[in-house]
């Protein structure tokens, strides 16, 4: 069996167009996720996949409408199973490209644990999971990823629960490929998505999205041009972790066993964080940082590689083969303790 | 061969003839009661008698030894005519401590061979049981009972002592001890057990020296000591000549879908999270994966079902199974395979409920969940499998259908099937009926609900194929196109059509056989794993001359054409089943018959003599 | 008042007598139609009508503009005499764009009124449409209408071309340019629209202004146009006096919970997960913590209903919610109420299925999940409100049967009644039965499954009691004690003895009241949402002079004790369902009455007219 | 509303007798189960709670059996719920000490959605999650803690996932109290127990507990005398981090952002990295570690302060009340646009 997507040899050129379905694209005028399936399928063609090898699985919510506007094979099943849905679709079929989309309620609430299971068995899946920090379809009900105090239809007087973060959830469960990318950073996004699409294993990227009906600017920090210019933080292998305006960057350092910010200028390049991917200790640092009082990490903390679920299962199911031979049913009904009756 | 078994084998006792015997070995969870009770079964199997087994075990792993709620017991009952059931009262019961004594004694009949291992009655067990004082020192138990108290430990420690084993050691091989016994006494063959004991200890030649020194000793105490004055003789039952083997229930439905998997050439997926009595299908096919059956064991039994999902939509037939708690968790996802119209298996292996409930005892309550257990209306197609064996066409014929109409299918077996066994004939598989699987490849004029006319089954298609790229999902779609739809006359149209789909199965439904007259005072319907109780009492109420009859059921959705008009023409109709009426209800509202009931939930496979008692009530008009 | 508004007053036009209308305002997502339909349903109901209301509105949040899938609209009929639905076709259709009026135009009476915004009808929105051609150009339209084009942005634009607004928020107030034409049309005071508006807008004037500058163009526009020849009044209905308010379904569960919560002094604690159209009631609840009602909105359905079993286990009475998706997952966690035998209320809001289905349309196929959705023998108490206003009652009466029998009690709406209104006299609380809820306290004697003999409920105990620590599980008890019992007879007895507690409720049900003469040709059986459609349709048969009856159920397990006897007083009976035939399964597996289903599954309520032609139909021997 | 099982002045004098129900303990003879046991009911009369306002809440599993022979009000309940369970009550009634009893297969295979969602919430529970790297009551498959290429009943050739780090896990869903102990260290259990359940928020503690039927021996690392003398490393806040025989005694210390082990002698001190159990980033770190590479952790990780769900639920009530009254039905009936029919 090969592996994920392969026949790039012969994968027909593509262009964006090449992945836009027919059907009407039914998000809310202005919403963020338009520009996310823009992303996505422009990155497409560069996967050099054929289309009909390509699957969408998601979940339910405004943003698991996906897989409807992407001229590939695509499932729009139940809320948060889409993780669980995919797994069974790589044991099956392991020669096909996965994704799965979903969003902070359908991957963080009903889903979590699927999310956490699919992680840590590093399923082959390309996971972009939307965080609008807000349920969207259900018309605005706190998400799990809503700040604590938020006041929504749900929470009049505010929500009590601490919201979870993705990434540092992601790391915490195990995963092999953490990204942060977000809707307004066009580049960024296809790029992200593209390394995530390539990574061995299970690539989870968070998508920060605007949702301008029920959380509008929940990300302006990293919209907003100043506030971006101050506080986002590229993630970059191999470069220092520094932030901020050119004439006052700052770097992001290690005081022991605690990240703390300096002036980039005058630290000693010796105590420069030098970002690497493959540092899951590093990551985990990495994925509490928020504004104001830290930079806002974007791209990605974290790709290690290790093994890959379906790959071991069909591992086994040939070694079993190569050992014995393929089974027969007629031999195993007679195989054990059997008797005559004449 | 031993000193003692060599004498035993020149002076036979007398043989009597025996049509059948109903036999339980109970004892403590650690007493290997349920391995004893399996090897008597092959046993006796191997002598030709037809069988039928009760395991029965506590849902503790290990309780404490001694405690009431720690006895286990396997039963059996074997015969020289068809074996239906395990039997409902024991000619002969092995009690191999106290507490096993106070649980099961009550089922042994009056004269039953009564055995007991009388070293475990020492203070602390007698304690533990709850006996104030010694029941075997009850002179009332020996009149009641034919009452053998035979030293099995010491027996045992004095058949092994110069073996180089540790008390514990020795002590374990006791109930090898009573096997031998009580093979002896029906006469069942050894050699079974001995070629058991040489392949399981072939690692170790002490142990399997020990275990076959007391189980010939335990034959040789039979034989030799005063105290039994007889054994006895079974004919060999009539049996259809063929090869046989043992089969329990999780292992037919196991080895049915590996059949499917080579028949269809497609591919299976089994997502299944584990829980009694459901696990040993896992098992047994995670063992086969030369058979190119993929095991997924899920983080939850909506993963489980999910997963099969994602594998029915790549291609592969999904199965998924469970028992009713974890079933009842799987209704949402079972939604979404109606409506996205794929191919789907789902095992529910019944057990005794609400909730947790019994989870080690059998039931048969899950009907209207299969039925019904889903939002909305979300008809899928409900098979039950009669007896162990039938476990294994049950399970072929699932995925037939399922992969034929493009619908899932529910299979309702249940603990008592599971784990119960009965010598079965081996079919030949190339006589089963073939599977055929048509993957859609053709873009022309491709939708993905286009339908088949004779099925209404959707193409199915296998992602990765050129130029048939498609979405489905939950929302309600439009017929044909597939496109989201939320137009009121389609969606009733779609409503109307995903039913009759399933209606149309009943063309893949054999003209029901009827045992009995095809008319008379009454019918008994029985569905699932009741066949054997049913059957049996049934032919008894006609060997007593009366004009009833029985239909068993192995479809109940949809239910078999013909069954309306069998049934009125009969009096009355009975339905016996291990629920508060489940059936019943389908047939009354299906059929406008005035079908009754008879319930009994008791965690037990139910009694053919209680079932013989209804008969004669009804019959007699109460 | 501008100018035109006062020339209005000064020529009244004539005024047609009316004894109901049926009226449809349809758009964009993005028009305001539901916020138009609810206030004219307002003004209707301070006119004194009688009424009835359908919202319908897109799955998508704001669907593109001008697409077919993004049209919403709401509709009500009003009347002098009584009215039940709110309709079947349409007397008058407000098409606010081409796409509008594609969708709804079937649904208009011939020779019924069609007010079209031409403004809307460009190029653009008549491509989305899929119009090639301008319908508003095809004669046929007018020959089939009354159709009135009104260029309402133009108008709108004028009437507050001064206001320091831009086009874009000048535009959004055309849909009170439609309400203040249509209430015009149909002489509905402006008032509780004026008031609204200065409520709503009091932080900014202008806005305010706009909006009621526009509603008073929009009526002023019918007077003075020339295209209006009359319009219609409507005599008040003959209501029972008392104070009115609109009630939708979900507030009045809500609030029905706040009652309840109230008279019975223990705390509520709701746990829901949103889903539509169940959602309302979660925020509903969270705006009333005055009330000492908790909500939680948890992580998933599952853990939602857990969370609710927690505070009832806690001495709260725990309720969760949500529609059938979700309720499919709580499945399991009912059975466990079911077992531990503790008040748990369960409100489903049906809506569209399969799965995702049709997620903001209406349904009634739930009731076999309501009844069976669980694994084994799991039975609960089944309610079903008739009314939005009902919905209150049928809380409150969910919570006091929870309580006084320890057993879950679902609740069967529906996303018609959730989102429809009614006007409703506002009951005086202290009318409402006591719930009285004692929790033991007293050690003496105490085990925690003991049972009151007149209700089979075991006693409450809040944890905290000192003396009466103990341990409840899902595993099998003993009756009384409440000790893990894997006993096959205390089993059996236990299965029974939650049947038999349910079977109790149906002495809290009253005496059936039957709509019609108590014999006859025809009764026709309905339960839930449906109540309207069917009473009007038996009120028309009746008005025919045919032997028609009706009864609707609000208990649907147990069912009325006296049902099968009034089921045999009528040659037929008839059971009209939103779904494949549920309750008439039920009712003939119960009492063998060849009960016959009118089924129509479309996401909308059921036609009157419909209903109807069956009765005649059945009553003709078809 | 009281704050958590107040009422210590009251409190009756317990002995661990007094929390010893009379059920028969039906656990395989040898089992972990018994010692944990024994270390709660021993711990219990030293929270100074009264014996009525304590309750066990627990899922299913051999774990799981555990309320039934506690002596207090106790709920066994459906496979993986307890955590959401758990919270209701909570919220219902937050003058109760709530314990939930778990182990790996329900708390972190079905229930692991419900255990993230409690632990970011925040909710003031005790956790204990019985870990045995199998799950037992189902007799013997493996569970999503056991390692990788775990060969058991369900997975004859070995399993195929990577396993869940519980404690990992739980700092990345945001936990505010984490720590571990070991069924075989009375004392050491006793001392967590009874800090976890002085924890305000919730308290998770894993407990590493022998399965001797199924997984015997799993946790030798700890049980053996000498790995354990090589490889423990109690967690002590303000101590540093060594481990080791006192011949050979190795330090724990940061290399830029990365762990590693050194001789302690050679290690100067200011290098020493001292447990401090407010630093959530050093206990991801902490959480990663394990024999042979790195030495084993015990005790508390993580520490912190965090607002709890059910108080800023239960705050908002009181604040609602205070405002405006506690609600009146017959009021609320009557108010908004109401009209009269006479
Ligand atoms: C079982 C089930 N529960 C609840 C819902 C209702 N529901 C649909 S989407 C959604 C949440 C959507 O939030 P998110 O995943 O953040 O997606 P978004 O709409 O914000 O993109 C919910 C609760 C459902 N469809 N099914
Ligand atoms: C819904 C449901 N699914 C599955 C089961 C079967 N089941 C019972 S306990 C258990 C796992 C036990 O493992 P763990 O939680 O590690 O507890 P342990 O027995 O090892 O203490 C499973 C799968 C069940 N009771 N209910
Ligand atoms: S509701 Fe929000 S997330 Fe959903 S489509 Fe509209 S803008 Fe996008
Ligand atoms: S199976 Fe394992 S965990 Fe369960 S009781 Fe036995 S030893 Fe303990
Ligand atoms: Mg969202
Ligand atoms: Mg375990």
């Amino acid at each position: 069996m090969s592996a994920t997507g392969t026949g790039a040899a012969e994968a027909p050129r593509y262009t964006k167009k090449d992945f836009e379905s027919d059907q009407d694209v039914r998000w809310c005028p202005g919403c963020g996720d338009y520009a996310v399936l823009s992303a996505v399928q422009k990155s497409m063609p560069d996967l050099g996949i054929p289309r009909e090898n390509i699957v969408f699985i998601s979940g339910i919510g405004c943003s698991s409408r996906f897989p409807y506007y992407m001229n590939t094979y695509g499932f729009h099943t139940i809320h948060g199973r889409a993780p669980a849905i995919a797994t069974g679709l790589r044991v099956a079929r392991p020669d096909l490209k996965v994704f799965v989309v979903t969003g902070d309620g359908d991957g963080l609430s009903i889903g979590g644990n699927h999310m956490l299971h699919v992680l840590r068995r590093n399923v082959n899946l390309t996971i972009l999971l939307f965080n609008n920090r807000i349920y969207g379809l259900t018309k605005g009900q706190y998400s799990p990823t809503s700040e604590q105090g938020k006041i929504t239809k749900s929470t009049p007087m505010g929500s009590a629960d601490r919201p979870v973060n993705p990434i540092a959830f992601a790391l915490g469960c195990g995963a092999t490929f953490v990204a942060r990318t977000v809707d307004r950073h066009i580049a960024h996004m296809e790029e992200t998505i593209k390394r995530a699409a390539a990574h061995r294993g299970t690539g989870f990227v968070e998508i920060l999205q605007n949702c301008n009906v029920y959380n509008d600017l929940a990300w302006n920090v990293l919209y907003d041009k100043e506030q971006r210019l101050a506080h986002e933080m590229k993630l970059e292998h191999g470069k220092p972790l520094v932030f901020g305006p050119v004439d006052a960057r700052q770097a992001l350092i290690m005081d022991g066993v605690k990240p703390v910010v300096a002036p980039a200028k005058e630290t000693p390049p010796d105590r420069l964080w030098i970002h690497d991917e493959s540092n899951l200790n590093a990551a985990k640092i990495l994925a509490d940082l928020f504004a104001p009082d830290y930079p806002v990490p974007v791209g990605v903390f974290a790709a290690v590689s290790a093994p890959v679920y379906e790959e071991i299962v069909l591992d086994q199911e040939q070694r079993a083969i190569a050992d014995k031979g393929v089974g027969e049913i007629a031999k195993l009904l007679k195989s054990g303790d059997t008797w005559k009756i004449e | 061969m031993s000193e003692t078994a060599a004498r035993a084998v020149t002076a036979p006792k007398p043989r009597r003839d025996l049509a059948r015997a109903v036999v339980r070995f109970a004892g403590d969870s650690g007493d290997g009661m349920q391995l004893t009770g399996e090897q008597f079964t092959l046993e006796s199997a191997v002598a030709g008698s037809d069988l039928a087994t009760l395991p029965n075990f506590p849902a503790e792993i290990r309780a404490p030894a001694g405690t009431l709620f720690g006895v286990s017991s396997f039963q059996l009952q074997f015969g020289s005519q068809r074996v239906y059931t395990p039997g409902d009262r024991l000619d002969c019961l092995v009690a191999m401590n106290p507490a096993a004594l106070k649980v099961h004694v009550d089922d042994l009949k009056p004269g039953g061979l009564l055995i007991v291992n009388t070293t475990a009655f020492d203070r602390r067990n007698l304690d533990k049981a709850g006996y104030a004082a010694n029941p075997l020192d009850d002179p009332t138990l020996a009149e009641r009972y034919r009452l053998h108290k035979v030293d099995m430990t010491a027996l045992t420690l004095e058949a092994i002592q110069d073996l180089p084993l540790n008390t514990k050691e020795k002590d374990r091989t006791k109930n090898f001890f009573a096997l031998g016994l009580v093979s002896w006494i029906y006469t069942r063959p050894l050699d079974p057990t001995l070629d058991w004991i040489k392949k399981k200890f072939a690692k170790n030649a002490t142990i399997a020296e020990a275990n076959v020194r007391v189980l010939k000793a335990g034959h040789a105490f039979g034989e030799t000591a005063e105290i039994f004055s007889e054994c006895y003789q079974l004919e060999p039952a009539e049996m259809a000549p063929g090869l046989y083997r043992a089969m329990t229930g999780n292992r037919a439905l196991a080895w049915g879908l590996l059949a499917a998997a080579e028949r269809s050439k497609v591919p299976i997926v089994y997502g299944a999270y584990p829980i009694t009595p459901a696990s040993g299908i896992l098992e047994e096919l995670a063992m086969h994966k030369r058979f190119r059956i993929r095991t997924i064991q899920a983080e939850d039994e909506i993963a489980a079902a999910s997963a099969a999902i994602g594998a029915s939509f790549g291609g592969a037939v999904g199965v998924t199974a469970s028992s009713g708690p974890g079933i009842a968790l799987k209704g949402e996802a079972i939604g979404l395979a109606v409506t996205a119209e794929l191919p789907l298996v789902i095992f529910d292996i019944q057990r005794g409920g609400p909730s947790t409930g019994l989870p080690t005892k059998t039931e048969q309550a899950d009907l209207m969940q299969a039925l019904y257990g889903r939002n909305s209306e979300a008809p899928v197609v409900v098979l039950a499998p009669a007896t162990p064996g039938d476990c294994f066409f049950i399970a072929y014929e699932a995925v037939r259908i399922a992969t034929k109409y493009m619908v899932p299918v529910i299979v309702l077996s249940d603990g008592f099937l599971a784990n119960g066994s009965e010598p079965w004939r081996i079919p030949d598989p190339s006589t089963l009926p073939p599977i055929e699987v048509h993957f859609r490849t053709d873009p022309a004029g491709f939708f993905p609900y286009l339908r088949d006319p004779a099925t209404l089954g959707r193409p199915w298609v296998r992602p990765g194929t050129p130029g048939l790229e498609h979405r489905i999902g939950g929302i309600e779609k439009q017929d044909g196109t597939g496109d989201i739809s939320y137009d009121p006359d389609n969606h009733d149209h779609m409503v109307r059509t995903r039913a009759e789909k399933v209606r149309r199965v009943a063309q893949e439904i054999p003209p029901t056989s009827i045992n009995g007259p095809a008319t008379g005072d009454l019918l008994v319907v029985g569905w699932g794993g009741t066949y054997g109780a049913i059957t049996a009492a049934v032919e008894r109420s006609q060997a007593d001359g009366k004009a009833v009859a029985s239909v068993h059921l192995r479809h109940l959705n949809p239910l078999p054409p013909d069954l309306g008009h069998i049934l009125r023409e009969y009096r009355r109709v009975l339905v016996p089943e291990i629920n508060s009426g489940q059936l019943v209800r389908v047939l009354r509202a299906e059929y406008l018959v005035d079908a009754v009931g008879f319930n009994r939930v008791r965690g037990l496979p139910l009694a053919t003599e209680d079932i013989c008692d209804t008969i004669n009530q009804l019959l007699e008009g109460h």
